[in-house]
């Protein structure tokens, strides 16, 4: 029993701290929420792909780390700390186990129905539909302009093509005998990748070579079923933005509570395969298995059906938003302690009025224990522990209520002035609205804590 | 005890209720879609439209007497009418804090010169005020106020700057404290100035609030020259060095019954309500029960203190009460929204707007920290 | 619209309160929980009986007030206040609409399982069960000594005899003809209570006269169903004493949320009634119907097995309790002001800090709110107004949220003061506890109000 | 980062597992049925009887060296074997006062000679030590000690009064401060000492807690003549004036990893989970995976503590959040299990008694308030 990062994780973890005080500055996510599509500064974004965080969890022999959760997670954290405006979790935690290294940025409709992701017009898009998980390459992929809380997040959409070829491939009967797509296919992918990371890949990148680029990989459909595509169209979307007030729920749960299957619909209909718990009994696919999942596809193509993998990343989705909101909390709580030492009222500094005194130690109290959540959950990933679901979604409730406490602390102990776009707290305080709904809120993983833990009685399942 | 609405007031109410709906359909329509934030340039302008109607109508200030533009209701027909204001999904009034806030005050202390020269323009819309109490280094602690006034010959000199003012980009006028005596510090020689912001010298400048709006303004005071009679009756409202108590009055409405009358919560808990049946869990169904019941008993409340107030009693310190209790229910109820919307709460839009401006109601008009202070020291008697 | 307490009822309550000062003051209470049962001094309730407080429900034709709620609220907030040692809510609000004047002291099942009474020996109890309610006179009730939190609380039971006299009674097929027993069996139920009485009535209770007492009614079953009996046996209710901890709900809800089937199976089996919702036309029963509740049977007789006057005794035992839970807080707000601010520690009150303001402020902000829809609540039952049963949950969930909220501040600011016998806060916390979970608890009555104001959807109903 | 057990520590919990469940049994059978609580007289003499068996099995205070009656087991050995105690179900501590709070300061300030006459004797529990900290007048502000010891030839002459010592009445010895310096004030002159009960001039009088046990004793001091060597190596722990640095090191003890294991409030966690399962609906099944979650971060956060202690790092501010966090569990899982249980909740069972119980958690040891002090100003550096 040893309950502590190794001074190697600590090492790194503090590599990455270091590399996003000087690269990701409150600025540098200002801007992100400025930058028109296409033109997102992506320096830090770059660097910590060159340290190697975005393929830490790929094996070394495919050109990644060949590292595991109980590494990323702390770094996961530091992104957090520094509301770093790029899909990390998505890009690192979530596709690099699935699609290997060099897949470029990520994002996923996993997490919930906004897809959310940067501002850059080079995005692979993952997304959930028909109990799969199909990927649409950048070439296919287009940002929409819909206004969200935090506008470092911004929401991308497959293109209608890519969303007719991808039925299409789908719903090929014959199961594909190759594995492999033809080499001209995958240049097409890889190339039109490369042409965007042209653009905007920095020379302080000493580690991408053009072979590195050439890995990336884009993946092909070798499922015969139909898709049954139950995501929401773009005209369900747009109602859903105009008249929030008066949406209702098409399919009522029959029971009240939030279901599994409510909330897999949430997750974009991935029904059929949520609730599907077949404990996995390899945390690492198999060679043949990755071999079989890089196949290539042309716009839109299938990355998995296979519903313990569409769960483990689910999971790593929930963990990796679970440790962004424990560095997003201790943001504001770090910078909430610093404007109460300085700023005075009535003659003392407010910090030494007791009622600000125990607004925030109670958000270091929330944060302090949801952070060995969230460092064992990653445990349990990384090593594959039949607890491992019960003890992603405890980190994710955890680390919700804890962020979303110590929001709302910072803001009242930072009184008028939090409550301006020109001071920074915004930039956190947005993003934790946003991460504690994500990938699952908190009483969505409670209950999902409650039936790992049997606190469901059998009638109420 | 009788908790019935007599017939009359029930006429008033239907008149109203039938009045806001034609109207607000019409002025809907004439914006051509979902109107702006009231709070950004565009949509106060849109705004300043449905003001006029409400003035044209008689409904701009239901509860002053008519020579000012009101229509002498009573303290019940005010709360009827914000029963149906906010029912018929009416957009928050940005002429409120003048209406609210300024306007009792002048009620109060003003000469009748000012009474008759400012509330029926402020009633229209053609003056627009906003509140400047706040200052860099004075929030929560208002008597901290710098920003000073010199007198001079036919009027006074005002240097300083005040911030966090709410509209102030979009405002003609502003009410605030400027300390008058140079000698006096904390609350003592400060007094309340009427200062129309088109004064040479004073420069507003309008910055994002937490939504992202151009809701706050900074406004500075570089030796702006302010005439006596810049303002109809005087700029000066109460005694010179004695604005502290006008202010505290200002102070006591904006915490107080006006501000934030129950019907707006009682609407807002019934689209909760709404919403929960639509798309929550039975633990979120039983959280929308509570909001409801928190906000009925706000109404509750409120129908006892205007029932003490209509027999001749005065607003006391249960307005801290009062204040902290609707800006609590105002989060708990958008948080709840929030939580039924899940993962596309995010979606900026009325809901995650609103939940937002909720999030403020703990800070502004005294912090609840400071509230919670005055209904222990002086409801309860605690030693300070 | 006037919403305050006319004259008359400010009169009223403050003579209650006045009188409860002079008569029940903290050591009153404490005596009673040292009291043997049947020596229970009831010194200031056989005053409050002579102040008619006790038949203030009751037609002025039938030796009562006349009056309605809104004037028995106010007090009932008083006899809270005073934490007062005896079933007053059981005995003005519930047993006397039911039963008339001079039914004596009435404790009754209906609010939970406990039936909980003071230590006195003669005591009608009202029992609920099978869908209809039961009287058992004095003479067939005993008292167990069941340790209970609040020693000020006894459990009475009715006693074999009368149990299985109850079930023949309600077994005979035959409608009563008649509706009054004969002179005989009259007299002896009276001279049960009459004798007891002997004892202990004061010479001060000026209004009682041999003509009130022998107005003491007993009840006969009107009534052909046979009783299903539902109620806990007493070897049931042993178990559940001795194991709580393992205690399995014989009877599993199919939905998971308590239901209202559930929570009136925890009333002591009234499921068939409680849900039935007609609303009531008249708020007073007629002469007619009177004369048939006060029929009379041998030792355990039907009262009513009118599914809304069960109801409607429900609710008026919630908001009964409501009033004393919100006289309760306040009582428990004001014991602790008074401590804070003569106690002194790190040289200065300890109500001057900051933390203990907040404390309290929250205290009395809660109270202050939640006594608003105790009195609403007594409007709508004095006025029989359609909103009443949601108006009455609202007033039970509020007060019982209020008053535990007080409590839990009290104890906080009392620090180990008030974690002793020796203080007198503890006689108001326990009487707190247990009666926030008597006559459904605070999530009961939000569910119900949820269900009036259309917050559940159909399916979750 | 390793979260398994090695094997040898899996040996050591299953050998605690069996002792205890043999030994618990046996116990209760006994004690002819459910036993008293601890904090009676007649339950304490019971309980008297389940520490002489742990002393036996040398289980009574696992962590200590085997001379002093323990096991020198590694602090994650006394982690699971806490763990495994509460899962059995095994009775609270009448010792823990002095196992758990004097014991560290013995260990630390202790000659040897006192570590030698004291620390078996406590566990074997032919001592009994109960805590004399507070006074009528200094409860939360303990450097308010008034009682007083006067130097005298061969040992002191002690007055004054001591109040809320656990299990007063029924202990044999009391540690405590008193004042030796008559010119000083607050924490400075005062002295820690250790003084047996039956001292001629101590009286003590044991009152009812809030559950109506006599869990709680006055002890006055009358006078009362403290041989020097009324307690084996002598009555003074560490330096004569100098035991408030004494004190402070028991206080962190009681605050922080000793007091409260994690096992306890797991052991709990599951009942409360159990019992949801029963008879809860789904917002409290959903409370009791939330309390249950409260629980299990409490272990995690604990078991990263015994990381650090292991590896050489001392206790500090940290405790104050632990302390917070234990008490404010207990709270609420006892709070749960009373809303399971409903009407029944006031049956003076188990469960309700635990509820009074924790209660007492955000008080003693320090209030929560000071310990929310005390976490803003020495871990956030926030102002005093």
């Amino acid at each position: 029993m040893r309950f502590a990062l190794t001074p190697d994780q600590v090492a790194f973890r503090d590599a990455a701290r270091e590399l996003l005080a000087k690269e990701c500055a409150p600025s540098v996510v200002r801007a992100a929420w400025d930058a028109p599509a296409g033109q997102l500064d992506r320096g830090v974004w770059d660097s910590l792909d060159a340290m190697g965080v975005l393929a830490l969890l790929v094996p070394e022999s495919d050109g990644g780390l060949g590292l595991d959760e109980t590494y990323l997670v702390p770094i996961l954290e530091e992104c957090g700390r520094a509301a770093l405006p790029h899909p990390v979790v998505e890009t690192a935690m979530v596709a690099a186990p699935l699609l290997g290294a060099g897949a470029g940025m990520v994002s996923t409709d996993l997490g919930g129905p906004l897809i959310p992701c940067a501002a850059d017009s080079d995005v692979l898009l993952l997304r959930a539909g028909g109990g799969a998980l199909v990927a649409v390459p950048p070439a296919s992929v287009s940002l929409t302009p819909v206004a969200v809380t935090d506008r470092a997040r911004r929401t991308a959409t497959a293109t209608a093509t890519a969303d007719a070829t991808a039925t299409a491939t789908r719903t090929n009967t014959e199961p594909a005998t190759d594995s492999r797509r033809s080499d001209d296919e995958m240049s097409q992918v890889r190339s039109v990748t490369a042409a965007t990371r042209t653009n905007t890949e920095p020379a302080t990148d000493s580690r991408r070579s053009d072979d590195d680029v050439s890995q990336v990989r884009s993946v092909a459909g070798t499922n015969s079923e139909p898709a049954t595509d139950s995501r929401r169209s773009d005209d369900e979307m747009s109602q859903v933005r105009s008249v929030p007030f008066t949406r209702t729920n098409t399919e009522p749960a029959t029971d009240s509570r939030r279901s599994d299957d409510d909330v897999s619909q949430v997750r974009s209909g991935s029904t059929a395969t949520t609730t599907n718990s077949e404990p996995a009994t390899d945390s690492r696919r198999s060679d043949d298995e990755m071999s079989q999942v890089r196949s290539v596809a042309g716009s839109a193509a299938l990355v998995t059906d296979d519903a313990g993998a569409i769960e483990r990343a689910l999971d790593r989705g929930a963990l990796g938003t679970a440790a962004l909101l424990v560095g997003l909390g201790q943001a504001m709580l770090d910078l909430t302690v610093g404007y109460v030492t300085e700023r005075h009222q009535f003659g003392k500094p407010v910090g030494s009025f007791q009622a600000v005194k125990h607004h925030l130690a109670d958000a270091a109290l929330a944060l302090e224990l949801a952070r060995p959540a969230v460092h064992r959950a990653a445990w349990s990933l990384a090593h594959d522990a039949a607890t491992a679901p019960r003890d992603v979604s405890m980190a994710k409730a955890m680390a919700s209520d804890a962020a979303e406490l110590a929001g709302r602390k910072a803001l009242q102990c930072h009184g008028a002035i939090g409550y301006t776009v020109e001071a920074d707290l915004h930039l956190y305080l947005k993003r934790t609205w946003a991460l504690a709904r994500s990938w699952g809120d908190s009483a969505h993983h409670t209950d999902r804590v409650a039936t790992a833990i049997g606190a469901h009685s059998v009638q109420s399942c | 005890m009788d908790l019935t609405w007599s017939a009359e007031e029930e006429r008033f109410r239907a008149e109203a209720r039938g009045w806001l709906e034609a109207n607000l359909a019409e002025w809907r329509a004439d914006c051509g879609g979902e109107p702006a934030s009231g709070d950004t340039r565009d949509g106060f302008a849109q705004h300043l439209r449905w003001e006029r109607r409400l003035f044209d109508g008689s409904w701009a200030a239901v509860s002053w007497p008519s020579e000012h533009g009101g229509r002498g209701a009573s303290l019940w027909e005010w709360l009827l009418f914000e029963e149906e204001y906010y029912r018929a999904g009416c957009p928050a009034r940005v002429t409120q804090n003048g209406i609210f806030l300024l306007a009792p005050s002048i009620f109060e202390f003003g000469t009748a010169q000012q009474q008759a020269g400012i509330l029926r323009r402020m009633a229209a819309g053609d003056d627009l005020w906003c509140q400047g109490w706040s200052e860099p280094n004075a929030g929560s602690d208002l008597a901290a106020v710098t920003s000073r006034a010199r007198r001079v010959d036919g009027g006074w000199v005002l240097d300083g700057q005040k911030t966090w003012t709410t509209r102030g980009a979009f405002c003609t006028h502003l009410f605030g404290l400027f300390r008058t005596d140079p000698d006096s510090d904390r609350h003592r020689g400060l007094t309340y100035l009427l200062v129309p912001l088109d004064t040479p010298g004073v420069t507003v400048r309008g910055f994002g609030r937490l939504d992202g709006d151009e809701g706050f303004a900074e406004v500075f005071f570089d030796g702006a020259e302010l005439a006596d009679d810049a303002v109809p009756g005087g700029v000066v409202l109460g005694e010179t060095d004695g604005g502290w108590s006008v202010a505290m009055a200002t102070a006591g409405s904006e915490r107080g019954l006006t501000l934030r009358s129950p019907g707006r919560f009682l609407a807002t808990a019934e689209r909760v309500v709404a919403l929960a049946r639509e798309r929550g869990d039975a633990g979120q169904q039983r959280r929308a029960a509570t909001a409801w019941m928190h906000a009925e008993a706000y109404q509750l409340h409120t129908l006892a203190t205007v029932t003490k107030l209509a027999a001749g009693a005065k607003p006391g310190a249960e307005a801290s009460l009062t204040k902290l209790w609707w800006s609590e229910l105002d989060v708990e109820l958008h948080e709840l929204a929030l939580d039924l919307l899940g993962p596309e709460a995010e979606i900026d839009g009325p809901w995650s707007k609103a939940w937002q401006f909720a999030l403020a109601g703990p800070i502004y008009a005294g912090t609840n920290e400071i509230q919670r202070n005055i209904a222990a020291e002086r409801l309860l008697g605690l030693p300070r």
